[in-house]
């Protein structure tokens, strides 16, 4: 894995494209240049640029004062974000990866979640807690969850889950800007990394200014109308793919909704959506049961369940951990043939 | 030590004291004849500090409104030396919209931006965010510290070990105190500790360690003052472990079955004793003490009166705070 | 609090009443004395006889080789419950409070959870996770939740969470038999604790012999025409109540179902009751988001949303910390009026 | 020390040198021209011990197939020197039905019942298990003992001293055992640890504990005995950190970009040193080393072909193991 994402391609047509983790760098660098609270904490992420390439280059521009490795210990340092955002600094802290939430919850859920209503209001919060999600290149049962149903079930933090560039850098520095806790939540394989199979959707336009993307808002990130197709981060890239293929070789439409956000969830526009097509398909690389899949599906039988011209499929992790071996992993993960099946059970319906 | 020193100590415990009979009897006024930790007009948990005075008066008289304080799920004796708003407080702990959380937190969630005063109801845990307070305070290049305060129990998990080691490392302003009160709940400190003292921890970080025994508040303003210091000049972190006591139970209606010291506690109390030194010394006279108790008292009861008097949140506002 | 819990009820008519402490302590000493590899493991677990009373007088029976006080260290002692477990051994381990769960969560579900499906199923970890769960007495944000929805999320972890003494002692004995780990709930609010509120529906009749109650039913509490309301835990308690009120003050007729297990979860009979009465009422007193609401009511929408004759009405805690002011808590738990203004909507709908 | 254990110890340590080399050479096999982490028939992290082998030997040569072992996210060196069966651990990291979990858990959860053995991706999370495996040989007055890896980033993670207390406290049959190789990762230790000796932080559980420089298997093997001695008579647990070195990446990909010290690492390998001194003390000759040398390429290259036959899961079997 290299130190630093070199998989920048040359402007093409005056647009400007980035992989996700330099969108992502770029995002932190533009705003700890504005804002001199902004910091950043976190295992590996000083000279190393962090393992999946999100602080590629921080260290060299800000230094260690700002730029700060860290020991093995998520309790100690998350906690540290919080009493530094509480003291009205900006941090942001990387946990390497969200399956190692385990090992600092109570700082995450008992404490940056929670100090903001116990206090009354009168206490901020305001930070950024990154952390890699999502499997699909083998790494097995502690180091390929996306686990968002799990922070997105606890009140008082916001949980965004970017799918692309663009939507990486105004996430991240909407996170940065805002007053709350906010989980920030990027798959692996959203980031164009170079030792990582390629994916061209990893890598696109990105706009140099600092403009935010606001949170809680889904995108349609593609229009149809035989069926909406509800998913987040890597699974959207998979869904456009499956969507491009069944529009071409099956003339079916569907609608792709990139949530963005999990909390706050951006309700409104998956309705509308399935007003339109009144069927549903929800993907998630996350186990199914208890998870964003069963949220989505909520939120439809508790506005209008007449809306619903069949029902309601969802295809995500089938409630095992994430085996090792390649068929194994495959068979699990929610990747293009499933969601494919998936459409067709749907439709048939 | 001067003696206005130790008269402002002898004062700070005599208020906190005060403030947990005034506490203990409102809370289980309204809870009789049948004890029902859900009733009356301070529900849940209440975990009180009769007789860990001496730590709280010891380590506070050298903290400034704007060095931070973490303190844990017995927190009235430390946020009132370090001088947390006593009727604000008295208002939260009622859960009432006067209060410090506007009735959202309770005794267990104490924060008051103005003391940088803050706990939590999760042992140890309340360690982390210190260091980030003194982390932000290092980093502005100020003199200001953080005192991160936890029980002999706490001191267990892996919270403070992570703690610690960081804080060290990173020379934070901070000073560690344990309040050894011998109890975590009914777990005796020989069941829990695999060492009699945890200074000898500190070590393991690197940074002085000092057990201060006898729940002597002289010894304890004598070490913290140390630690302050030290901490102030850049110097880095300190573990003080304070050899305190438990007067009462671990919550309101423990029976403390489990406890065969119960019939000499009494002699054990910090502050008769401590008010016996400071009259032989000289310093104080019954007198003056018995004002001393009384102004406590009277204050105590205005916080009283504030939390009562003021209104209850309204349940429309449950959602209120989620999001700044 | 009282160290023993001393609310046992003389025999009526024959049938001997307990609390649901006193239930779940008894499931206990019975499986110790059946089997030698059965010890308990927790905070004041010994002579204060658990702080919910779950473990009274086992250290007295059992002396403090096999009911064992630990220090405040959870991922030691529940890490060392499953090392024990590997080896053979059978323990139960006390989480003091759900809410504590991530200072501990790694070895929960990285370890307790995964490892008996990473060792292909070689290695087995038979082993009980008992926590206590729930509000309504003024414990405010740290002390309060329910979490069930947490736990279920995550795989490889059974997950019961019994309402009545009888289901508390059976699906004890069930757990501690089990031949994988689970994670067993128990509300506070149902243990009859004398120290807290009293409660009628929280002491009842136990047999006396050693049988199980199986782990992955649902009951039916209540057979009912109108509407469903699939709830667990204390809320099945309120929801009795209102049953029992609405019958008589206003001729409605619910059906109450008691899910016991949220892993397995009893989809079957939640779909049976829906497809009699075409009516969803889902109660629960853990947060309303991405939980365990979400995943009954995608159960339907999954399964056959044309079942549903009016949306499903969730009453859950509505996605805030647990506040301690008691108009503030009594306002967000999912108590009998927010309860019956559920079905209110649900019938009018 | 007897010639024969010193030449098992070489046996040992060039066996699991072989072995890593091997899975170098197959985990890169197939990852050209550029590298893809999820290519090829090895997929995902791969975290390889070369320069570590001396800490393994050293102390599995005390332990028996009954005694419990944790290990790391680095793990194999320790596997070997515990006895897990080789080919079954081989075609578990091919990720294959005859592997030790049939390919779900891959080479950072090993689990083999049959020498007790035991791994985890969670760094310092192997030791509460591992007390618990001590527990039960305690329970049933048995000599057995548990020894517990972590690398010495790990040290500082809550569980360390967590375990430590607990083990401490209850006078568990543990031996816990430092792996510093200076790094975590890109985090050297002195960015990492408080103390430069993590045997100081024994004390602070009231065990023994002992640093062993140099990477010397010798000096472990001595070190260790005496643990592993003092746990089976029933006289509780021992630390132990023992400095030795990352001769490869932190995984494989890793460009170590931030490593000053590549130049001078293979002049530190500890396998030609100790063939040296082996050779010097007559115990070892040339020949008999290009011998275990061989033998070691034999038995690895059978494993490897033992993995390559064992048939890949079927997709369909995803969810068994799920629930025993
Ligand atoms: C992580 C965690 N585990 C358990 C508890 C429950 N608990 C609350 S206070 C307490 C005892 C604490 O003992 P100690 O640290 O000595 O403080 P003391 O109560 O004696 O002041 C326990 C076990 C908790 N709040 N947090
Ligand atoms: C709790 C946790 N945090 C972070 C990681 C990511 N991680 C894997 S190995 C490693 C470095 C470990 O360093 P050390 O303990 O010294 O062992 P070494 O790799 O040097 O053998 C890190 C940070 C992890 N696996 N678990
Ligand atoms: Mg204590
Ligand atoms: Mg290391």
């Amino acid at each position: 894995m290299s130190v630093t994402d070199s998989a920048t391609a040359p402007p093409r047509g005056g647009v400007r494209r980035l992989t996700t983790a330099r969108a992502v760098a770029e995002g932190i660098a533009q705003e700890m240049e504005r804002d001199p609270r902004v910091f950043v904490l976190g295992e590996d992420i000083g000279a190393y640029g962090g393992i999946f390439g999100a602080t590629g280059g921080l260290l060299e521009k800000f230094g260690p004062g700002r730029v700060r490795d860290t020991p093995i210990s998520e309790t100690a340092f998350i906690g540290l974000g919080i009493g530094a955002a509480v003291e009205g600094m900006r941090p942001i802290v990387e946990l390497m990866f969200a399956d190692f939430f385990g090992v600092a919850m109570d700082q995450i859920y008992n404490h940056m979640a929670k100090i903001h209503y116990e206090s009354g209001g009168n206490v901020r919060v305001p930070m950024v807690l990154m952390t890699a999600t999502g499997g699909g290149y083998g790494d097995a049962e502690q180091h390929s969850q996306c686990l968002w149903g799990t922070f997105a079930h606890l009140p008082g933090m916001k949980v965004v889950v970017p799918s692309n560039p663009a939507d990486a850098k105004g996430l991240m520095i909407s996170a940065i800007r805002d007053e709350n806790p906010v989980v920030y939540m990027f798959h692996k394989g959203v980031m164009g990394l170079p030792w990582m199979a390629k994916n061209p959707r990893a890598i696109g336009p990105v706009p140099q200014s600092g403009d935010e993307v606001p949170i809680g808002r889904a995108a349609v990130a593609r229009e149809g109308t035989d069926a909406t197709v509800v998913t987040l981060s890597l699974s959207v890239h998979h869904a456009l793919d499956v969507a491009e293929q069944m529009a071409e070789a099956d003339g079916i439409s569907l609608e792709v909704i990139d949530l963005r956000s999990l909390v706050p969830l951006d309700r409104q526009t998956i309705m509308s959506s399935v007003a339109k097509t009144g069927r549903l398909l929800i993907v998630d690389e996350d186990y199914q049961s208890f998870g964003v899949s069963g949220e989505v599906a909520a939120t439809v039988a508790e506005t209008d369940p007449g809306m619903l011209r069949a029902p309601v499929v969802r295809v995500a992790v089938p409630d095992v951990p994430i085996p090792y071996a390649r068929p194994l992993e495959r068979a699990v993960l929610p990747g293009p043939d499933r969601i494919r099946d998936g459409v067709h059970r749907l439709l048939k319906a | 030590m001067d003696d206005k020193t130790r008269l402002d100590l002898y004062r700070v415990m005599v208020l906190s004291r005060t403030y947990e009979e005034a506490l203990l009897r409102e809370y289980h006024a309204d809870k009789k004849p049948a004890f029902d930790i859900g009733a009356g007009l301070l529900p849940g948990e209440m975990h009180l500090s009769a007789g860990q005075e001496p730590v709280a008066a010891g380590v506070c008289a050298h903290l400034r409104p704007d060095d931070a304080v973490t303190a844990t799920h017995r927190p009235h004796h430390i946020a009132i030396a370090h001088g947390v708003d006593l009727d604000k407080m008295t208002a939260e702990i009622f859960g009432r919209q006067g209060g410090l959380g506007h009735g959202r937190g309770g005794h267990m969630h104490l924060f008051d931006p103005a003391t940088h005063f803050s706990c939590s109801g999760i042992v140890a845990e309340g360690l982390p965010p210190a260091l980030g307070q003194a982390f932000a305070f290092q980093q502005a290049g100020s003199d200001r510290v953080a005192a991160a305060f936890t029980g002999e129990g706490a001191a267990n998990q892996g919270a403070f070990h992570e703690s610690l080691n960081l804080a060290a490392l990173w020379g934070l302003p901070v000073v560690f105190i344990i309040e050894d009160n011998d109890w975590a709940i009914s777990v005796p400190r020989s069941a829990s500790t695999a060492v009699a003292s945890n200074a000898d921890r500190a070590a393991g970080y690197g940074m002085p360690g000092q057990r201060i025994e006898d729940n002597d508040v002289d010894a304890v303003y004598a070490a913290a003052g140390d630690a302050v210091t030290r901490a102030r000049a850049g110097d880095g972190p300190t573990l003080l472990e304070i050899h305190t006591l438990r007067l009462w139970g671990h919550f309101e209606g423990d029976p403390q079955a489990y406890r065969p010291d119960l019939a000499e506690l009494a002699g054990r109390d910090p502050i008769p004793a401590y008010q016996a030194r400071l009259q032989k010394a000289g310093i104080l006279t019954a007198e003056l003490a018995a004002t001393i108790k009384d102004e406590a008292s009277a204050r105590v009861e205005k916080a009283v009166e504030f939390a009562k008097s003021s209104p209850a949140p309204e349940p429309e506002t449950a959602r209120d705070y989620l999001f700044a």
